[in-house]
């Protein structure tokens, strides 16, 4: 008789099997080196469309080494990226960066001198093309372009809580903010793939459910597929669909969090055991 | 226009049809405005008109109809006043409440006004709107504002405000004439149907639904606005709870009848930035809001400048001799007056510049006892901070502070169609237009509260002082009697004696007693500090508590307190005879008081039975032994000689009556 | 014009290898100065972290000081003993006035403060000393002057002033000496970790602020012999602050950190500049002696960014 | 103190985007513009427009054309002399060849030339960063001064190697050449430099104006989040040589009348720089107060002994000059590594919150 206790159970809409999904990025026996160090070796995994990656592994693993040679920070020696499903080898950061890879970094790089607002509308660069005849005056195309991806960028703030913190600059604010402005800015500029280095890092417990709970609604809201490197294995088991292990720059293991979990290779690996 | 809306005082008497005729007079005046996405999105008045249509055209395809409920959850936000309005123009009754309530407060309530709709703000809401479905079998559908997070919920009884909305614009779009007929639904509707009904959580027992009527609550409204002569250009800001009356009256339905802006912030976050930008003209706060203002200021003019804090100090201190006088209208010399004027452009008007305080035409403070000190400081500032006594009830109004006649310890005249008597408990009563109708399906309570011919009982003891205002004394079923017949307002002395910052605490007795004694507890902050001053050394509270010259400090505070007491003719009886310094700290790790610090008068006085015996027996000192809890959880004892003095009473006529032994 | 670009001047070198010669000569005496005024840079900056503007005006400062006191009658030794004292109460001037209270501020700012101090000294200098350039006393301290003609047969000879060959050598001696001072001292040593990591010097005892004076003291008597050398070439004059800038390209090319990059970055900018000048300046004009150093710093940059003798630095985020 | 902000708020982004959000700097602008623009012209003596206002405003335009380099952008120049030479020898080239033009449009279009050739000195920005950049402006600078000598082309192979501004006229008035009256001369640089101080405000708000500062602040992020970093920062270059090349011309044509190589040296790098550093970096106002700190104080040393009656010579005096203002460059260093537009900035906080120390 109430039609709400029958009907209120979550539809999990679009939600498919992991093997019903595109492929959006493949890594192929990607090495890099820098002057002989060997970071990365031989490395070979995928990140489907729509899910949350998780790449761990102990320090020095080669994990934010990884990151880079995705979104061309770094050139490996060997091996090529699929993007897409086309090869490329060399790409130039903002090439990466216009064709929807976005990411956040470690040590939060925000851009100290600037506001929040700033900061996030900096994310919309890319989407913003008024030229320089226009920004000098200002009034009519560039202050309406201004104006738009001002919306946006207001629907990000607003999304991310972060209203009260609007027009502060960056560097006044506690590391969890910043944190949160860093995300905010790489959804502004509204990625395929949004690449997340250590996102909770530093944080206490109640910042990092935040956290968890921002990638969790912006892999669902905007179907953002989401690779992250974190520490925090609970977090990790939590948030993603499938995990590679990475340690001294090689794969030891790559599949859904359960059966990484259960792997001696990781466990070795954590647990310090020489190789 | 401006004061069109109160020159037509009896006009339109629901506020759907208020709606239209504020669409037509003030239509391109701003009516809501709502921080949002970093700007203040505005509505005008007939916007808001178009809105609340859609969405009740909408609601109504839905399948709303006259005499349904319909719950309102969520942060103050224009689209759920706009929510309640366009109910009632389908004849559905809004029934707001606490966002923040527990569940099982909330289910209770909604429960217990078999709402069917429910318009709520996020995600957060509507989950806890579900989870309680099985207690709330009439709720049929859910709207939400905000649909973050809800995109994957079962939609088919579930809608975004949006959709219905839109669902509202097609139908209209549709048939030209269902605006019309929409319009037509509600132009039969009287002042004498229930327009909204509002849970009062009440201190003991279920909480009670009070019904207003439309009359209810625009008379009132419309009384309000024409006491304080507010008109379609205030500024308000909506921030307390919606649920409760004072909201409701003075964003809803003072802005519907005066035609005025109602502003609701960003976010409980933003509110002290949000409140600077609106600079609110019309200013209505609970003490503690004035409480917290008071002391930011204090704890960053702390951090400030030698300089800063001494000019700060010295013009604070004009302000307090001659702020209020000037406020008042009253005569003060020349040179007070520029000292005043150049405090205003140093200190005051920069001081109300940042709490957003500078347009504020008036303000006022209710809910409860505002301290002396702070309503002064407010005041002197040069802010019209006045203070009022209401309840949902009486649609707010009872009595209010007339301007020019503002007395810290008393909460005004009778507002204006409002009659008021003291009972021969001491209890107020009163007769007014904003009269609730009843409580929802409790008749029981209703015939309780509301006599036949229209009184209601407050609850609260009070007293008429000789210039005609109400003063509010206690709760009335904890005011007695002495045995020789004076009145006995055992929290009335309580306070008195707590607005002294050197006691803490004081627990006063005398019901069916001979005379009224109390207990005290210092302030071991403040008391500690005068020690520092005076270079008297103590080891604890209990030392301290004993040393002879705290003992003629306290005695003299409550000489005081009998001095003030013989000023007041029906309190004169009740004066202190004798009092104690408890030799421990009432606390709540031992029972002595609730969580939220308030006395728990019947354990004490079992607790300290012996010492209630010597202050009735006559000695002078009494040795006990009290069992304590530790912080760290232990048990144990502490002994201790307690000292009791004797007090000396006043005659009304100010002449010395001999301590009686 | 390929003609004069390509061949003509390597033809000169072939035909008249006396000329050839000579001007290495003028590339090493010139390159010598330069990487004398690269040391005094590389000193502060090892120690500091500072980009000291000024050296080229203390060299100039350190000059006249001595020119000053000779001229008003001090004998020449004693004047050069004065001039080392004013240049050590310059150090620890500037240590307390300008580098302690600016300690932790980004390299501009610090930068910006030695341009201030430039400014400083060259009103002070010229309120003092006034405007005039003046003749260095290179006889009174014993300096040889003459020179020596070296005869290439029946291919003409090269002439070598001797205060070349002894602004030489004394370069040689200066940095051997810091040299061994670096590496052999208790304070060099010292200098070294407060180079390497400013915390970890902290933490061995070392008072920063005591480095910082004893380094500008060393880059003042570096300015000194450098004045004196110089002087002895031409004037003691301001003129020589531009020419002080030519340490930038020389330091680019060594490293900001390395002594020996200081050497061989001014050799190059030397021999460079004068081969440069004198084979294919005619070509332009004229006068490309006063940018040619800079657009050679330029190339080298946009090719090894890092200096010869710094290690490729990876970006890491 | 004086900011009253309550009640001011933005109901669009228009007005919450503005360059002056708040009513009590829009009044104090308004303030300051019509002194200049009213009060200087009726009331100020020609030598002080000529030896104060004129050169005042010139220095201020070049201050900003750096600051959009290094301040906004983060890229180190030492060769701002040299790129307001290029505009100044531009500028007399082609109103020699256009004799009839009108010659403050000339001005305008001469800082088109040093645009490009900042640009050519910026492409090695792309690989070098910091103080090693500084040298490849001061390449720019020495090579660009010796163009200045050893081609006589572009001096119209005067004798003397210098230019000479020639008598022009425009809407009918002498405007340049030693006719031109200093009040003229005043306006035609006053409404050029307030006009691309606006514009620049403009650019700097906007999309281009974010992209240099996120350059300057964390290139490496910039360039992850798709900004081109040679493109960006050549951009910099260009627009920062504009103007200073603008303010180069008008510093001949409106000022000097007369200029040599030397005019444009490294020392008048230097000054501008330092202009830039003590104003503040990234500070559009601090442009302004730079300048006026640079210029405006030694040409008021130089009084004070007059004024006290002390008799001292000329040169004594320039060279305390020297002294002093190197010292307060170091004093404010030390007071305020961020300069006046930092100063201003915590004063005007200050003022925001009064009573309030925060």
């Amino acid at each position: 008789m109430n039609a709400f206790v029958t009907d209120k159970t979550l539809a999990p809409a679009g939600e498919l099997e992991p093997a019903e999904r595109e492929e959006l990025l493949r890594v192929d026996n990607v090495s890099l080196s820098f002057g002989g160090v060997k970071a990365i070796t031989d490395i070979s995994f995928d990140i489907l469309k729509g899910e949350i990656r998780a790449i761990i592994g102990p320090n020095g693993a080669g994990k934010t080494s990884m990151l880079n040679v995705i979104n061309g920070f770094y050139h490996p020696q060997e091996g090529t990226i699929t993007w897409r499903g086309k090869v490329r080898r060399k790409m130039k950061p903002y090439e990466a960066a216009s064709q929807g890879i976005a990411r956040t970094f470690q040590n939060v790089a925000l851009f100290k001198g600037m506001t929040t607002l700033d900061n996030i509308m900096s994310g919309r660069s890319l989407k913003m093309h008024r030229n320089f005849f226009w920004q000098v005056l200002w009034r009519g195309p560039a202050e309406n372009e201004e104006i738009e991806h001002r919306r946006k960028v207001e629907d990000i703030i607003d999304f991310l809580e972060i209203q009260a913190i609007r027009k502060t600059p960056v560097g006044r604010l506690p590391y969890g903010l910043q944190k949160r402005v860093e995300l905010g800015r790489a959804l502004a500029m509204e990625p395929e793939l949004l690449l997340l280095d250590e996102p909770m890092a530093g944080m206490n417990l109640e910042e990092k459910e935040d956290m968890s709970r921002f990638i969790v609604d912006v892999n669902q809201e905007f179907g953002t597929t989401i690779a992250l490197i974190e520490h925090d294995m609970g977090v990790v088991m939590d948030l993603s669909d499938r995990v590679v292990v990475l340690d001294y720059g090689k794969k030891i293991a790559d599949g859904p969090p359960e059966e990484v979990q259960a792997s001696q290779a990781v466990i070795d690996a954590y647990l310090g055991v020489s190789h | 226009m401006v004061g069109s809306a109160s020159a037509s005082p009896r006009g339109e008497d629901t506020f759907p049809k208020i709606l239209l005729h504020n669409a037509k007079v003030f239509g391109s005046r701003t009516a809501f405005r709502e921080k949002d996405f970093g700007i203040w999105q505005s509505w005008t008045w007939s916007e808001v008109c178009e809105e609340i249509r859609a969405f009740s055209i909408g609601l109504q395809s839905l399948g709303l109809g006259a005499g349904d409920k319909v719950a309102i959850v969520g942060a103050n936000r224009p689209r759920l006043y706009w929510a309640m309005v366009a109910c009632q123009a389908v004849g559905a009754v809004p029934v707001p409440v606490y966002s923040d309530s527990v569940a099982e407060e909330m289910a209770f309530v909604l429960g217990h006004a078999e709402v069917k709709f429910a318009v709520v703000e996020d995600q957060e809401q509507v989950d806890k709107l579900l989870s309680m479905s099985d207690e709330v079998p009439s709720l049929t559908d859910i709207i939400y504002d905000e649909a973050r997070g809800l995109r994957d919920y079962d939609h088919t009884h579930l809608h975004d405000y949006a959709s219905v909305q839109d669902k509202g614009h097609a139908l209209v779009a549709k048939d030209g004439a269902l605006a019309g007929k929409w319009a037509e639904g509600f132009s039969g509707g009287t002042g004498s149907d229930i327009a909204v009904m509002l849970y009062t959580s009440g201190t003991t027992g279920r909480p009670k639904g009070v019904m207003l009527s439309f009359d209810n609550l625009v008379i009132s409204a419309r009384n309000g606005n024409a006491f304080d002569k507010l008109d379609e250009t205030e500024e308000v800001l909506a921030y307390l709870p919606m649920a409760w009356i004072g909201d409701h009256v003075f964003s809803l339905a003072q802005a519907f009848t005066a035609g005025y802006c109602v502003n609701c912030p960003e976010s409980m976050d933003t509110i002290d930035v949000d409140r600077l930008e609106i600079a609110p003209t019309y200013f209505f706060a609970p003490p503690r809001v004035f409480e917290n203002m008071l002391t930011q200021i204090m704890v960053r003019m702390e951090d400030a400048g030698k300089f800063k804090r001494r000019m700060f100090d010295a013009f604070m201190d004009v302000a307090r001799n001659v702020g209020e006088k000037i406020l008042n209208g009253e005569d003060v010399g020349f040179k007070d007056r520029l000292l005043y004027r150049l405090g205003e452009l140093c200190v005051y008007g920069p001081l109300k510049n940042r709490m957003g305080l500078t347009r504020m035409k008036v303000g006022y403070t209710a809910g409860e006892a505002i301290g002396p000190e702070i309503f002064q400081f407010y005041r002197s500032l040069g802010l019209n901070l006045k203070q009022l006594y209401g309840q949902t009830e009486a649609s707010v109004y009872i009595t209010l502070q007339p301007d020019g006649e503002i007395f810290g310890d008393t909460v005004g005249k009778p507002a204006p169609d409002v009659e008021l008597k003291i009972e021969e408990n001491g209890e107020v009563m009163y007769r007014s237009p904003g009269v609730f109708v009843g409580y929802f399906k409790n008749d029981e309570a209703t015939e309780k509260t509301k006599t036949p011919d229209g009184w209601v009982h407050t609850g609260d003891a009070g007293i008429i002082a000789d210039n005609g205002h109400l003063k509010i004394i206690d709760r009335a079923k904890d005011v007695g009697k002495l045995n020789g017949g004076a009145l006995f307002a055992p929290k009335y002395i309580e306070n008195k004696l707590k607005f002294f910052p050197n006691i803490k605490e004081a627990v006063a007795f005398g019901h069916e007693r001979d005379m009224a004694a109390v207990f005290i507890n210092i302030d071991l902050t403040a008391v500690g500090s005068w020690a520092e001053r005076n270079n008297v050394n103590y080891a604890s509270y209990q030392e301290l508590a004993a040393n002879p010259d705290v003992y003629s400090m306290i005695e003299s505070h409550v000489d005081q307190v009998n001095k003030d007491l013989a000023q007041e003719p029906m309190m004169a009886g009740a004066q202190i005879k004798r009092f104690l310094i408890l030799h421990k700290e009432l606390d709540a790790d031992d029972g002595e008081l609730t969580r939220t610090q308030k006395v728990r008068r019947s354990f004490i006085a079992e607790r300290y039975e012996p010492l209630i015996e010597a202050l009735y027996d006559g000695s002078t000192t009494k040795h006990v032994r009290t069992e304590v809890t530790f912080e760290d959880g232990r048990k144990g004892a502490i002994e201790a000689t307690v000292e009791i003095r004797d007090m000396t009473t006043y005659d009304t006529d100010k002449g010395i009556q001999e301590a009686a032994e | 014009m390929l003609y004069d670009i390509f061949i003509d001047p390597f033809v000169q070198m072939y035909d008249m290898p006396d000329f050839f010669l000579q001007v290495l000569w003028e590339g090493f005496v010139a390159g010598i100065l330069y990487a004398l005024i690269a040391l005094g840079f590389v000193l502060i900056f090892k120690a500091s972290g500072v980009f000291n503007f000024a050296q080229g005006i203390m060299v100039v400062f350190a000059g006249l000081t001595l020119v000053g006191l000779n001229e008003n009658g001090i004998p020449a030794y004693l004047a050069l003993a004065l001039t080392i004292v004013a240049m050590g109460v310059l150090a620890y001037g500037v240590e307390r006035v300008v580098m302690r209270p600016l300690v932790n501020q980004p390299d501009i700012i610090l930068l910006m403060a030695t341009i201030g101090l430039t400014y400083f000294l060259i009103g002070f200098g010229e309120f003092v000393f006034g405007g005039e350039p003046k003749q260095m006393i290179t006889e009174q301290l014993g300096l040889p002057t003459g020179s020596t003609a070296i005869e290439m047969g029946e291919r003409g000879l090269i002439i070598l002033q001797h205060i070349d060959i002894a602004a030489a050598v004394i370069a040689v001696i200066m940095v051997t000496a810091l040299g061994i001072f670096f590496n052999k001292t208790r304070i060099g040593r010292a200098l070294r970790a407060v180079a390497d990591d400013h915390q970890a010097a902290l933490s061995v005892g070392i008072s920063l602020n005591q480095i910082w004076a004893i380094v500008w003291f060393a880059a003042g008597l570096v300015a000194l012999a450098t004045g004196i050398m110089w002087g002895a070439r031409s004037d003691v004059s301001f003129a020589l602050e531009i020419v002080a800038f030519k340490a930038l390209p020389v330091l680019i090319l060594g490293g900001f950190t390395s002594i020996p990059g200081a050497i061989v970055g001014g050799l190059i900018i030397g021999f460079g500049e004068k081969i440069g000048e004198l084979y294919w300046g005619g070509l332009v004009g004229g006068g490309i002696e006063s940018w040619l150093a800079y657009i050679i710093a330029l190339i080298f940059l946009l090719f090894r960014p890092q200096g010869l003798f710094g290690e490729r630095i990876i970006e890491r985020i | 103190m004086f900011y009253r902000e309550a009640g001011q708020f933005k109901t669009s982004y228009k007005a919450d985007q503005a360059l002056m959000p708040i009513l009590q700097d829009r009044v104090g602008l308004t303030v300051i513009l019509l002194i200049a623009f009213v009060a200087i012209p009726a009331f100020a003596n020609d030598f002080f427009l000529t030896s104060i206002m004129i050169p005042f405003l010139v220095f201020s335009l070049a201050a900003i054309g750096l600051n959009v380099l290094t301040g906004f952008c983060g890229q180190l120049s030492l060769g701002t002399g040299a790129f307001m030479g290029v505009g100044a020898y531009a500028a007399y080239k082609l109103t020699t060849i256009f004799p009839d033009a009108n010659v403050i449009v000339m001005v305008l279009l001469s800082g088109i030339f040093s645009a490009a050739i900042g640009a050519v000195f910026g492409l090695p920005s792309l690989r070098i960063k910091g103080l090693y950049l500084a040298v490849t402006t001061l390449a720019a600078q020495f090579f660009l001064e010796w163009c200045f000598i050893r081609i006589p082309w572009l001096y119209n192979y005067n004798a003397s190697g210098a230019i000479e501004v020639p008598h022009r006229e425009a809407f009918g008035v002498v405007v340049s050449g030693a006719e031109a009256t200093p009040i003229v001369r005043y306006f035609i640089v006053l409404c050029i430099t307030v006009a691309i101080a606006y514009l620049m405000a403009n650019v700097l708000r906007g999309r281009i104006g974010r992209s240099w500062m996120m350059i300057r602040d964390m290139d490496i992020a910039a360039e992850l989040m798709g900004i081109r970093p040679l493109q960006t920062k050549l951009m910099a270059f260009a627009v920062s040589s504009y103007i200073c090349g603008v303010a180069g011309a008008m510093m001949v044509f409106f000022w000097l009348n007369a200029a040599e190589p030397s005019s444009y040296s490294i020392s008048l790098s230097f000054q501008i720089l330092f202009m830039v550093i003590l104003g503040g970096l990234g500070s559009l106002g601090g442009a302004f107060m730079g300048a006026a700190f640079i210029w405006i104080l030694p040409v008021f040393l130089k009084f004070i002994p007059g004024t006290l009656g002390i008799d001292v010579a000329a040169e004594t005096v320039e060279h305390v000059t020297f002294m002093i203002v190197g010292a307060l460059i170091i004093f404010f260093l030390i007071v305020e590594p961020h300069g006046f537009a930092r100063l201003w900035q915590i004063g005007k906080q200050k003022l925001r919150v009064w009573p309030f120390p925060y």
